[in-house]
Formats: structure tokens, C-alpha cells, sequence
């Protein structure tokens, strides 16, 4: 055997360009990390300052009073409006997400080629339709239907508990706002089930269906388990828009200071609606606390995205095994 | 044209500590017959590892000039992790590690004064797939080189055409010069690619299996290509067709790991290595044994 | 030898595998019959409009659908409920989104006149007569911004590309990870974020903070594209680009990022059609400015989502049908942006072949 | 045409009181931001364009409510604002500000209720009753004690109230305040939520802007809201009625441009704070015709001498004396009039005069009167002058009046009282 052969050090000498592209692309990926940095530094920094203000209440209480002026009784507590958010965003993919996988199915495997290319851009497009357009839909168009429905819900299942509501009132419940953030975002979820479907081995259906398979054998037992985490991480990235949507939940829901679990009836809220409803008159220190809000919420949607990330990402590497 | 080589039979040797060490007909060390800072590429003692794992070990061969050296040998033994160290895109791997000299015109090119790319210039490399960049036409493709490094052409209609009559490809093309690259066939894209090669005017070319995603036809052309571009420079061509070595190399180097680092069991006149083998195992592998 | 020929024309083709027209015909008219029992039912029950409609004809066809395929086995009825079903999720979601495109078009073309596009609502009143008066300054101002971000956010967001696929340095695993971070950050904090800086201390909103906030948006959209457009070249390309004697600057500017011009073209402006239509962040940094101007650091800027709002809130019939004649404006811009993306795309897959 | 002849005397009326500053100069080419109250949104609306068209300014209403209107103003990023609430303990404006009364407007108590025939009729304390969720069927008792010839339906009462901050809350809260003490025991407050005593309501709906809870009332079977009369107005095709209110004087009155401008007409002179310009309203007001929940929209604006502010002046003057006259009674307002205009008028020719150089300017060897500092100082009474700066160039003349020596410029002190300002004085050649 060789004995103790000497690794050479081999120096790669940089001619000057590359230390200039060097230089320019790591300060360009440098900034754009100084600017998201920064956003998250500062919901950080102001963050840390309220909830040293207002300690754990700022998470479990349920008030929104005072501007912080000396010697006035200042409380800030978002609970009402994070248990908001969830509950909405939870209908919302509870109703987005079945529908959106059969539409993904359908598109896939049962539409014509050519009707499938008009559909997929379709998809792309609704998911691109502006917020400000499904919030003005939602409150002239699918409010007074889902009214309605909430109304038969209620009338015919009440007996269940998720259906049950103290007093008749349906306007503006998280039942409302949620079924409109379902329309939002099944465009993005059935587009990422989609594009998992798609990148099933054609292989793998092929055979399933020469063993005798009909087309839904083939689609239950190769499909849907080989698409199955990229399916979950497209209902979480649903779910991480449908958390940080304003301007819809801000013209549907009737946004009350008041935790609602009851689900069909009237007032909900989340803390993006909030914080768009508050900044205008707040005082300094009032938009501090709606920056720790934003911090609040920017930190479950990161945990959110993050999951939902990692499950495509491992579902796509998967794919390409 | 081996047999019209002037150094016949002694060019290559292998030398290795610990490998069967063969010296060729004359009994010396064949490196000693190149005169000192005569031109050519030979490595000495050359080692590569990818972290810890130790891929070539003591790797010692010469390449004369306006010769064709097949490196032969089983899958994974380091044939194409050699071809890497002699133009310097090993050290592209991250964790990628070095020892031993590799020198062109007698000078070593990892001396820390070196520049790579001008190295990489002077070393071009056709590589397994062909590649050509899909962002530009024929033509653009064949001057890529210069315009990637830089380099003044007066007249560039003149090289365009003259790389590409090299490299075989010319009548196929002449009258589509600005199409897309992608257009080609396969074995065209490899000419195209190797026509981009010569653009720079390399000394010696590397070539990294280049025939093996052709159809046999192609190869063919690929081949004949190859035997012309010896008359004016070094090539080394990695190749796991046994008849293709015998086809167009003058020398060939055996490589074979058996489970540790890669080394160079036997090299010579391809003749020799493919009729008169003085390594068992190398007869055993260019009789198609094994491998 | 002999051959035995055959005469081309008696061969006909036949796709025997393919569904009779009197198969389909028979299907069609399950469905449509299916449809029509459940709105009869609807009509003598509690249960109304389109909803009742289908909650009772999807049952209905999943009945149908068993009874029909019963006879073949079992796993040919699932079948056909399969199919029931997923086609119904299918019609079911198709319906929101038709009824959006029905809704802007049917409420907001009366909105829509050559003077809609040019003129701006300097001096007009938002109810004053259609016809009169324009959004000519909601897309002047929306151009501008969206301009503006794409200069901010696309170079930034190809360069972290380039550092996380070409560079590779020391900062990749962070720049990745922010930039994914950061690509799940709502709208309305980016606002608030920009509000709370920019514009309180500039003490003045402005066209520049609504594209920087814009531009919050579309960086992280853009780098995490970018990055995932860089990492499908070919590694043989840019080794094939030093074997020639490039640097690693030659090897980025004249082979890497020329394969994927489209991709990234496609990127920027796939970042654009979603920022387009973002009204909180602007509403918190741009406001609104009734001329048009092109301006982004003199004062506020109007933009077709605002605009839309600020008609809506002034409630009378006219302002109304004008917000709506905006979104209209506002979706055929975006449509527009998606054919034009879709377009280079397609030009990116023929030049590769 | 009456209206017209009566928006031409307003015309000179207010050139000759706001002297310079009167009506549109010329064009100035000035972009305006604004932003504030709701309730004066509509007229807004409809003066903007023509102010724009008439003056060359672009002035840019943002809205946001009355709370975000004071809050721009404060952080500077609006240059003008509206409000129907004064600035509270804990904001900090500029010190040179100067509140303009703009509009008089009534508060509809607006409701949808189609088996609800005729007009409802409601006591202070029953809308208490019904905002705080104590009454909450429509035919509850005390409703039906106040409408005996109304036969009333039992269906539920549906609160809808402002999500956003709003000075219109505040205002109909201080209302509810100020005339049903005993029911409406919480403090006012411009979020509707935290003023209701009990919370908000079971069933009763928030919802953003003026137009929002029209919209919600006019789509919500049984619902009441508070709204500016021109939102009721907008969608009284929807079944959208306003209640008669009581007033101190007992008479139950229903919300107009008229039986508001009764309600301003009459205005105790206690209710108007001549330091800072804010106008109360006078929710007892015991003149039988006058609508009793009348708002008063304020502007804001700073007295500081610029462009801009002139601007400012210029459009606030065009409200008071063209535009809400014209527009007032088609949208539901009430323009000022008699001695509130003119007070208003006076606040408004106020904008813009501190350092006002056509006031401060002197030539060498003349006299500057001490009128015109008052006046770019914005004081009233009579001054003490002192030059502080600049002694060489002007000196203290009659001890009233300033003269000039020399080109240059001067700092001068004018107090009144115990308040101060110290100007620069310009002499020219």
C-alpha cells in the first residue's frame, strides 16, 4: 500500500470576474436576506416588546383596549382573533380539501387532453384571482346563499354538535368566512395535487390496470398513496394563505373581540383582518402590538409553510426516486 | 499509425508502489524517453480522493503528443475521476482532495500559480452526454469557447468552419448554422460538441465515454473523427467498448480497483494489452472475462 | 414467397376501446335526467337553489351509477361512483370561480368605455355618470409600483438563485432557509412592516413604499423559483463550460442563466400576476391619488385594487358598477400576465426540443 | 336659482372675512392628502373632483375613519384631516393645528324590518336598550309602548355595529352617553365594541365602513345600525328606513338635512371652544324640530404658513362656502350656517397664517401694523411686540407696529396673554 501519501493543498486561484461575481451575487443574496431578515428582526424585536408588556395575556386574552397613553389601563389580547384564524382556516380546507383532490383527480385522469390544458390554466389563474375580488364575491354573492345554508344546517342537524348555535343568527360566522377562504384556496391545492398526481410512473398505472384494475382501482391503490404527502403539503400551503388572509375575511366575517367555536354562527375574525382593521388610528404603541400580532401570526404560518414544505419536498423527492 | 509512432512501444508505461509494475520492452522508465520540457501530459504519482475515500492511487502514465490513449478497465475503478485530475475539474467535487503532479509541457498544473481555466483551456474535454447549451445556435455553440473565455478570433467564420470539418460535421450542418443546437441528432451533438472542443485549440483532448449514448452509426463518425484529430493532439479517451480501444487508440491504460482505490494494472501499445497482456487480469478483462 | 396484400382502403381504424356514441348519449342523458329529478325534488322540498340541486343529484347519480354497473361487479360500480364523485367535485368547485367571472363581467361591464382606460377620476364624483371619468390612474399606478417591484425583487431574487445554485457559499443554507421562511410571510405584515418604517418616517405614503412592500412579496416568490429553475441545468452544462477555459462568471451569464431566460421570465411575471391584486399592503402604503401620475416618490399612488375598494365604500349604484368595472380591468390584466407567461413557457419547451 | 344666488353671497362673505386666503387664488397645482372620517366621505366624494376641476389642486381622500384620520395627521402622512371625535388624552398633534367645522349631518338609526309598516319611533333610552342587546325582539314592550299605532313584528333585533374605529361611533355613543346614562354605562370610545356595555350582542354583526353596515342592514332581515343618513338614503330601495328619535324637547323627529341644521342653528354658545375651533354637539337640544343625534365633522388642519396648507385653506373654504350647500340636502346633510358658518370661516382663513410672508413682509423704512402679526401669528387681542433677533434691521415703533431699518430679516415675539409666537420678519428694499 502507498505509505503515508501527502494530499496536496490545490489551490483554485480565482481569476478577478469570479470574485466579482462573487462579490455581486452574495451581496444580492446577502440583501435580500438583510430585507426578509430585517421584517423578521423587527416583528421579532417589537414582539419581545409587547409580550414583556402584556406578558402571556397577549396570546389567551381577549381585549383590545387603550393606546398605551401614560396612566391609562392599555390591554392587548389576540386570542379571540388566533383562535379565529385557525377555526376559519380549518373550515376552509376541511371544505377545500376533498373537492380540490377530486377536481385535481378529474383534471388528471378523466378530462381530454384538451380540455385538460384549458383547465390547468384555469387553475393557475383563479389561484391568481385578487383577494379583494373573492371578498367582494364572497359578501354579495356567497354570503346570502350560505346563509341559507348555514340556516338548513342548523334547522336539520342542529342535533350535532358541530351544527349547534345559542341564538339564530348566521351573518358574518366563521362558517361564511370559511367556505369563502375555500374557494380561495382550492386553486392552489388542487394545483399541487395535480402536479403530484402527474408525476405518478406511468409504469406503476399501467399496471395496476393490466392487472385488471378499472381506472379507480389504479387511482385508489397507486395514486392516491403515491400522492398522497404531496396532497397534505399542498392543503398546508392552503392553509398558510388562508391564515394570512385579510381583505376577504375583512368584508365577509363580522369581526368580534369574543371567542366563537360555534362555527354557524355570527362573529370570528383573524389577526390579519385585525391588524387591517386597527393600524389606521393606532397610536405607536398600539402599532407595536399589532406588529407582535403580525409576529403571532407570521410565526404559525411559518410553522405551517415549513411542514408543508418539507412533506412536498419529500414527496417530490420521492417522485423523482 | 502506431506502428509509425517513433516512440513506439515505450511510451506509456504504468508504475505503481505495491502494483505490478511493468517495465515496457526496453527495460527503463519510459518517462525518461520524453526529453525533459518536451511537450505532452504526463502524470506522476497521482492520487485522488473524494473526502476519505481514496478513489486512484499512484497513478504514473505519459501521453505523447499526436497520440490516441484509450484508459480501459471495469466500472468505477477511476478511469473517468483520472480523466478529471488532468484538466482540473476534479476539484469541482466538494471534499475532493489531490497528491502527486500532473504535468503539461513539463510544467505541473496544480503549481499554486496556475490558473485553472487557462489550464481547462488548454485540456478541453468531451464528455459521456453530449451537451450542447441549448440557449444558443450551432455556431454559437461551436464559438462558445471563445466567447467564455474571452478569447479574440479574427476571423471566426473561418474557425467555425475548420472546427467543424474536424470534427466531421461540417457538410451535416453548413446550411443550418443558426438553428438550435437541440435540433441535432445525438451523435451530431456529440461532433458539435467536440467541433466546441477544438474551437479553443486545445493541446490535448479529453474524452469521457464519449460514444457510449450513441447509436452505432454515430459512433462510427465519432470514431473516424477522433483518428483524424490525432494527427495534430494529444487524446485520452475513456471507453468500456473493448473494440473501440483497439479501433482508434495507439496506447491503453488498464485500470482496475478490486475493491480499493483505482490503479493502473498494465499499460502500453494497445497491440500489446490486447494480444500479449503480461497481466492475467488483463487478459481476462480485454478477452471480455470479466468487467 | 408470397405476399398476400391487402387493399389499404379496406382497413379501416378503429378505436373499439372507445365508448359508443350511443353509450355516451346514454350517459349524457343519465346525468342530465339525474339533474332534472333533483330539481323537481327541489322544488317540492325545503331545499333550494343550485346547492339543493346538488345535494340531492349527487346521491341520486351515485345510486344511478351502481344500479347501472351492479350487473358487472363490484368493482365496476365503484368505479362508476369514483367517476360520480369525482366529477361532481369537480362541477361543484368549477362553480365559484364561473360565478366570479359571471359575477365582475355581469356587474361591471356597464363600467367599461374607451374612456374608462383613459381618463382618471380627477374630477369626477365616484357616482357620477358612467362614461365619465376613468381608472386611467389606478393602472398607471398599479404599472408603476408592479414596475418598480419587479426591478427591486427580480435581480435580488436571481442573485439569492445564483448563490444557493452556482456559489454555493457559506450563506446557502441560510438564504434558503429565510427565503422559505419569508415566502410564507402574510401580505398585511409586509404592509405593516413598510407602514411602520418607511411611511411613518418619510411621513408620507408613497407609489416607492407600496412597491416595496410589493417587493417583500415577490422576492421570496421569485429567489425560491429562481432557485428551483437554476437547479434543473444540466451539472454537464456548466462542466462542459469550464472544460472550455470559462470562469465561473462567463459559466453564469453566458450558459446558465441564458438556458433558463424563459423560466425566469416566466417567474417574474407569475410574481407580478399575484402582486397585482394585493390591496392591504397597499392600502397601508400607497393609499390612493385620484390623477394619474407616474411618479412613485411623490406622494401617494393609486392602484386598481385600492381604487376598487374606495369605490366600493362609497356605496352609491354608480361607484358600485365602477368598483366592478375595475376588478374586470384587474382579472383581464392578470389573465393577460398568465397568457403571457404560458407563452414564454411554451417558447422555452419548443427551443428544446 | 335661490341656491345659487345664496352660495354667491357665501362667495363674498368669505373673501372679505378670510381676506387672502378667501376662495381659490389660482391654480396651484398642490397635491392634497386626506384622510378621516367616514361620515363625511360622501360629501367628500362629490366636492373633491370639483374643487379639482376648479382649483388645479388634486386633493386625495383616503377615508379610514376618524381615529385614522387624527393618527395621519399626527405622523404628518395625511396634510389635511376629518373627524367627528376630538383628540384624546393619549395623541399628540402638532401644536399649530387648528380644528374647521365642515358639515352638520344626523345619525340615522336605520333599520330593515318588511313586516314593519310606518315609521318606528324611538326614545334615547330604547336605542340604548336595543345597542346594549337588553331589548332584542321588535316587539318588545317598551317599543311598543313608544309606537301604539305600529303593529310590530316578533322577530329577533339584529345589531349591526362599526368593526373599524369611527367617529361616527363615537358620536352615537357619546349620544347614548349623554342621554340614557342610566342603560349606557361605559365610556365612549370610537370602537363601537368597547363602548357597549354588556359587549357586543349575541347575533349582532360588526362590519367595516359606513357602507358596510348599510350593506349588512340592507341584506339582514330584522337588523338596526347607526349611519349617516346618506348611507340610509342609498338603500332606502332595500327597505332601509330611519326611526324618529326623541328629543329633549319630547317631539319625536325624523333625521334630515333640516332637522339637522335646526340642531346646529342652535348650538349653546358653551359647546364651541374658541381656543382650539372643536364645535360639541348638543345632543339636548330642546328646539322641537331638531334632529337630536347630529354630528358635527371636523377638519384638521395646521396653521403653519406653506403652500400646502394654503391649499388646505382653499379647499376647507370651498366645503363651507360652494360645495356643501349645493350638495348637502340631495346627500343627506346639513350645511353650516348663520354663526357657525362664520365661526367656521374663521378658523378656516386661520389656516395657514403663521410666517405668512404677505403678512410679515415690510418695506424699509414703512411701518408693519401689529394687526398683521396678530394675524400671521394667529392671536387674537392685543399685543406686546419685542424683537428678539435682528435689531439692526427692525425695531418696535408706537409699541404696536414694526418698522424697517434695513434689508435683511428680524425675529420677532408677539404675546398674547401668556401665549407667544415668535415670527420672522422680512424687510425688503
Amino acid at each position: 500500500m502507498a505509505v503515508a501519501v501527502e494530499q496536496r493543498e490545490v489551490v483554485t486561484k480565482k481569476p478577478r470576474v469570479d470574485k466579482v461575481l462573487h462579490g455581486v451575487v452574495t451581496s444580492g443574496a446577502l440583501a435580500s436576506l438583510v430585507i426578509l431578515g430585517s421584517i423578521a428582526g423587527f416583528l421579532l424585536y417589537r414582539g419581545f416588546e409587547i409580550f414583556s408588556d402584556m406578558g402571556f395575556g397577549f396570546i389567551t386574552g381577549s381585549t383590545w383596549e387603550g393606546a398605551g397613553a401614560e396612566g391609562e389601563v392599555t390591554k392587548y389580547g389576540i386570542a379571540p382573533m388566533l383562535v379565529g384564524s385557525l377555526v376559519l382556516s380549518l373550515i376552509a380546507v376541511a371544505v377545500a380539501l376533498p373537492l380540490s383532490v377530486g377536481t385535481a383527480l378529474f383534471v388528471e385522469f378523466y378530462a381530454p387532453p384538451g380540455l385538460r390544458r384549458v383547465l390547468v390554466s384555469v387553475l393557475d389563474l383563479a389561484a391568481a384571482i385578487p383577494s379583494v375580488i373573492y371578498g367582494l364575491w364572497g359578501l354579495f354573492v356567497l354570503r346570502p346563499l350560505a346563509i341559507g345554508w348555514a340556516k338548513s344546517l342548523n334547522e336539520y342537524l342542529g342535533w350535532f354538535p358541530l351544527f349547534r348555535v345559542d341564538a339564530t343568527f348566521f351573518d358574518g360566522s366563521p362558517f361564511i368566512g370559511g367556505l369563502v377562504l375555500a374557494v380561495m384556496i382550492s386553486p392552489i391545492i388542487t394545483s399541487v395535487s395535480r402536479e403530484v398526481f402527474s408525476q405518478t410512473p406511468p409504469e406503476l398505472v399501467d399496471g395496476a390496470r393490466a392487472l385488471g384494475g378499472e381506472r379507480w382501482s389504479a387511482i385508489r391503490h397507486i395514486v392516491l398513496p403515491f400522492g398522497r404527502s404531496g396532497v397534505i403539503g399542498g392543503a398546508m400551503l392552503g392553509l398558510g394563505r388562508a391564515l394570512g388572509e385579510t381583505v376577504a375575511i375583512y368584508l365577509v366575517v363580522s369581526i368580534v373581540f369574543k371567542i366563537n367555536l360555534q362555527m354557524l354562527f355570527t362573529g370570528s375574525g383573524n389577526i390579519a383582518s385585525m391588524i387591517a382593521l386597527k393600524f389606521g388610528e393606532a397610536s405607536p404603541y398600539e402599532v407595536k402590538a399589532l406588529l407582535a400580532s403580525g409576529f403571532v401570526l407570521f410565526i404559525v404560518t411559518l410553522i405551517v409553510n415549513l411542514i408543508a414544505t418539507a412533506i412536498v419536498n419529500g414527496s417530490v423527492r420521492k417522485a423523482s426516486k | 499509425m502506431s506502428s509509425e509512432s517513433p516512440l513506439e512501444g515505450t511510451a506509456v508505461t504504468a508504475s505503481g508502489v505495491g502494483s505490478a509494475m511493468r517495465e515496457v520492452e526496453t527495460g527503463r522508465d519510459s518517462r525518461n524517453l520524453l526529453p525533459s520540457g518536451a511537450s505532452g501530459l504526463e502524470t506522476i504519482g497521482a492520487h485522488a480522493w473524494f473526502g476519505k475515500h481514496l478513489a486512484i492511487e499512484d497513478v504514473s502514465l505519459r501521453f505523447p503528443k499526436s497520440s490516441v490513449t484509450g484508459l480501459i478497465g471495469p466500472s468505477g475503478c477511476g478511469k473517468s475521476t483520472f480523466l478529471r485530475l488532468l484538466n482540473r475539474m476534479h476539484e469541482f467535487i466538494p471534499g475532493s482532495a489531490f497528491a502527486g503532479q500532473v504535468l503539461l509541457d513539463g510544467r505541473d498544473i496544480y503549481a499554486p500559480e496556475v490558473n485553472a481555466t487557462e489550464i481547462r483551456l488548454k485540456v478541453g474535454m468531451v464528455f459521456q452526454k453530449p451537451n450542447p447549451f441549448p440557449s444558443m445556435s450551432i455556431a454559437d455553440n461551436v464559438l462558445a469557447g471563445l466567447r467564455l473565455a474571452r478569447i479574440k478570433v479574427s476571423d471566426k467564420n473561418m474557425l467555425l468552419e475548420d472546427c467543424l470539418v474536424r470534427a466531421g460535421l461540417w457538410k451535416e450542418v453548413k446550411d443550418r448554422l443558426k438553428a438550435s443546437a437541440g435540433s441535432l441528432s445525438g451523435g451530431q451533438q456529440q461532433r458539435l460538441c467536440i467541433a466546441r472542443a477544438l474551437a479553443v485549440k486545445p493541446e490535448v483532448l479529453l474524452m469521457d465515454e464519449p460514444c457510449s449514448a450513441l447509436d452505432p452509426g454515430s459512433t462510427l463518425r465519432v470514431e473516424e473523427t477522433i483518428v483524424q484529430l490525432s494527427e495534430s493532439m494529444t487524446i485520452i479517451i475513456v471507453t468500456h467498448n473493448m473494440q473501440q480501444a483497439a479501433r482508434v487508440s495507439d496506447y491503453c491504460a488498464f485500470f482496475l480497483s478490486e475493491g480499493g482505490p483505482g490503479r493502473v494494472v498494465e499499460a502500453g501499445l494497445t497491440s500489446t494489452i490486447f494480444t500479449n497482456p503480461v497481466d492475467s487480469r488483463t487478459a481476462d478483462y480485454v478477452q471480455g472475462r470479466f468487467g | 414467397m408470397t405476399a398476400v396484400t391487402t387493399q389499404p382502403s379496406a382497413v379501416r381504424p378503429l378505436q373499439p376501446w372507445k365508448l359508443t356514441t350511443a353509450q355516451r348519449f346514454s350517459r349524457f342523458a343519465t346525468v342530465i335526467a339525474v339533474v332534472a329529478v333533483a330539481a323537481l325534488l327541489v322544488l317540492v322540498s325545503p331545499l333550494a337553489g343550485l346547492a339543493g340541486i346538488a345535494l340531492v343529484a349527487i346521491p341520486l347519480q351515485v345510486a344511478v351509477s351502481v344500479a347501472r354497473s351492479g350487473r358487472h361487479g363490484s368493482v365496476a360500480a365503484r368505479n362508476d361512483v369514483a367517476t360520480s364523485l369525482i366529477g361532481s367535485a369537480f362541477l361543484i368547485l368549477m362553480a365559484p370561480w364561473l360565478s366570479i367571472l359571471y359575477t365582475v363581467v355581469r356587474r361591471g361591464y356597464e363600467a367599461i368605455s374607451w374612456n374608462f382606460l383613459t381618463d382618471d377620476m380627477r374630477v369626477t364624483a365616484p357616482d357620477a355618470e358612467l362614461g365619465t371619468g376613468g381608472i386611467a390612474h389606478a393602472i398607471v399606478g398599479t404599472g408603476v409600483m408592479v414596475l418598480v417591484a419587479t426591478a427591486v425583487s427580480v435581480p435580488l431574487g436571481i442573485l439569492s438563485g445564483v448563490y444557493i445554485t452556482e456559489i454555493r457559499g457559506r450563506f446557502t443554507k441560510l438564504v434558503r432557509f429565510i427565503v422559505q421562511a419569508m415566502s410564507g410571510v402574510p401580505s398585511i405584515v409586509a404592509g405593516l412592516f413598510i407602514y411602520s418604517t418607511l411611511v411613518i418616517y418619510n411621513k408620507s405614503y408613497s407609489g416607492f413604499a407600496g412597491a416595496l412592500a410589493l417587493a417583500v412579496l415577490m422576492i421570496p416568490t421569485v429567489a425560491r423559483t429562481a432557485e428551483e429553475v437554476l437547479k434543473l441545468v444540466p451539472e454537464e452544462l456548466r462542466f462542459a463550460g469550464y472544460a472550455l477555459g470559462s470562469t465561473q462568471a462567463s459559466n453564469v451569464f453566458r450558459i446558465v442563466l441564458p438556458t433558463v431566460r424563459s423560466g425566469l421570465v416566466t417567474s417574474a411575471i407569475l410574481g407580478v400576476a399575484r402582486v397585482a391584486g394585493e390591496t392591504a399592503p397597499l392600502l397601508m402604503t400607497a393609499q390612493i391619488f385620484l390623477a394619474t401620475k407616474g411618479n412613485p416618490f411623490d406622494g401617494p399612488l393609486a392602484s386598481l385594487p385600492i381604487v376598487t375598494f374606495s369605490f366600493f365604500q362609497n356605496g352609491a349604484d354608480n361607484a358600485v358598477t365602477r368598483a366592478w368595472g375595475t376588478s374586470m380591468v384587474l382579472l383581464v390584466l392578470i389573465s393577460l400576465l398568465f397568457a403571457l407567461a404560458r407563452a414564454v413557457s411554451a417558447d422555452r419547451r419548443r427551443s428544446r426540443r | 336659482m335661490r341656491l345659487s344666488q345664496k352660495s354667491v353671497a357665501a362667495l363674498f362673505a368669505a373673501v372679505t372675512i378670510a381676506g387672502t386666503g378667501g376662495t381659490i387664488v389660482s391654480a396651484k397645482d398642490q397635491n392634497l392628502t386626506g384622510a378621516g372620517s367616514t361620515f363625511i366621505k360622501n360629501l367628500f366624494d362629490a366636492c373633491i373632483p370639483e374643487y379639482n376641476d376648479v382649483s388645479g389642486d388634486t386633493v386625495s381622500y383616503g377615508g379610514g375613519g376618524s381615529g385614522a384620520g387624527r393618527t395621519a395627521f399626527i405622523n404628518g402622512t395625511a396634510d389635511f384631516a376629518a373627524t367627528e371625535a376630538v383628540f384624546g388624552s393619549a395623541e399628540k398633534p402638532p401644536a399649530d393645528f387648528t380644528y374647521v367645522p365642515l358639515i352638520a349631518g344626523p345619525v340615522a338609526i336605520a333599520y330593515k324590518n318588511s313586516n314593519l309598516t310606518g315609521t318606528l319611533q324611538l326614545s334615547p333610552v330604547t336605542i340604548a336598550k336595543i345597542f346594549a342587546g337588553q331589548i332584542n325582539t321588535w316587539n318588545h314592550p317598551e317599543i311598543a309602548a313608544e309606537n301604539p299605532s305600529i303593529t310590530l313584528p316578533s322577530n329577533n333585533i339584529v345589531v349591526v355595529y362599526r368593526a373599524d374605529s369611527s367617529g361616527t361611533s363615537t358620536v352615537f355613543a357619546q349620544y347614548l352617553t349623554a342621554t340614557a346614562a342610566s342603560v349606557w354605562t361605559k365610556a365612549p370610545s370610537g370602537t363601537f365594541a368597547n363602548a357597549m356595555p354588556a359587549g357586543a350582542p349575541p347575533g349582532s354583526i360588526a362590519a367595516p365602513g359606513s357602507d358596510g353596515v348599510a350593506n349588512k342592514v340592507a341584506s339582514t332581515e330584522g337588523s338596526i345600525t347607526y349611519v349617516e343618513l346618506s348611507f340610509q338614503k342609498e338603500n332606502l330601495g332595500d327597505g332601509v328606513k330611519a326611526a324618529s328619535v326623541k328629543n329633549a324637547a319630547g317631539a319625536y323627529v325624523a333625521p334630515s338635512p333640516i332637522s339637522a341644521a335646526a340642531a346646529v342653528a342652535a348650538l349653546p354658545a358653551g359647546n364651541v371652544d374658541q381656543n382650539t375651533g372643536w364645535i360639541r354637539p348638543d345632543f339636548a337640544t330642546a328646539v322641537p324640530n331638531a334632529y337630536p343625534i347630529t354630528a358635527l365633522a371636523m377638519g384638521i388642519a395646521r396653521k403653519t404658513y406653506s403652500a400646502k396648507n394654503d391649499s388646505v385653506r382653499d379647499f376647507f373654504n370651498y366645503i363651507l362656502n360652494t360645495c356643501a350647500k349645493a350638495q348637502a340636502p340631495t346627500l343627506g346633510y346639513a350645511a353650516l350656517t348663520g354663526n357657525t358658518l362664520k365661526f367656521a370661516q374663521g378658523r378656516a382663513a386661520g389656516i395657514s397664517q403663521l410666517g405668512n410672508p404677505a403678512l410679515t413682509t415690510v418695506k424699509r423704512n414703512q411701518t408693519l401694523p401689529g394687526a398683521s402679526l396678530l394675524n400671521a401669528a394667529g392671536l387674537s387681542g392685543v399685543p406686546t411686540l419685542r424683537v428678539t433677533k435682528g435689531g439692526n434691521v427692525c425695531r418696535v415703533v408706537n409699541k404696536t407696529n414694526i418698522g424697517g431699518t434695513r434689508a435683511g430679516t428680524c425675529d420677532v415675539r408677539v404675546t398674547v396673554g401668556t401665549t407667544n409666537v415668535t415670527l420672522k420678519v422680512t424687510v425688503t428694499k
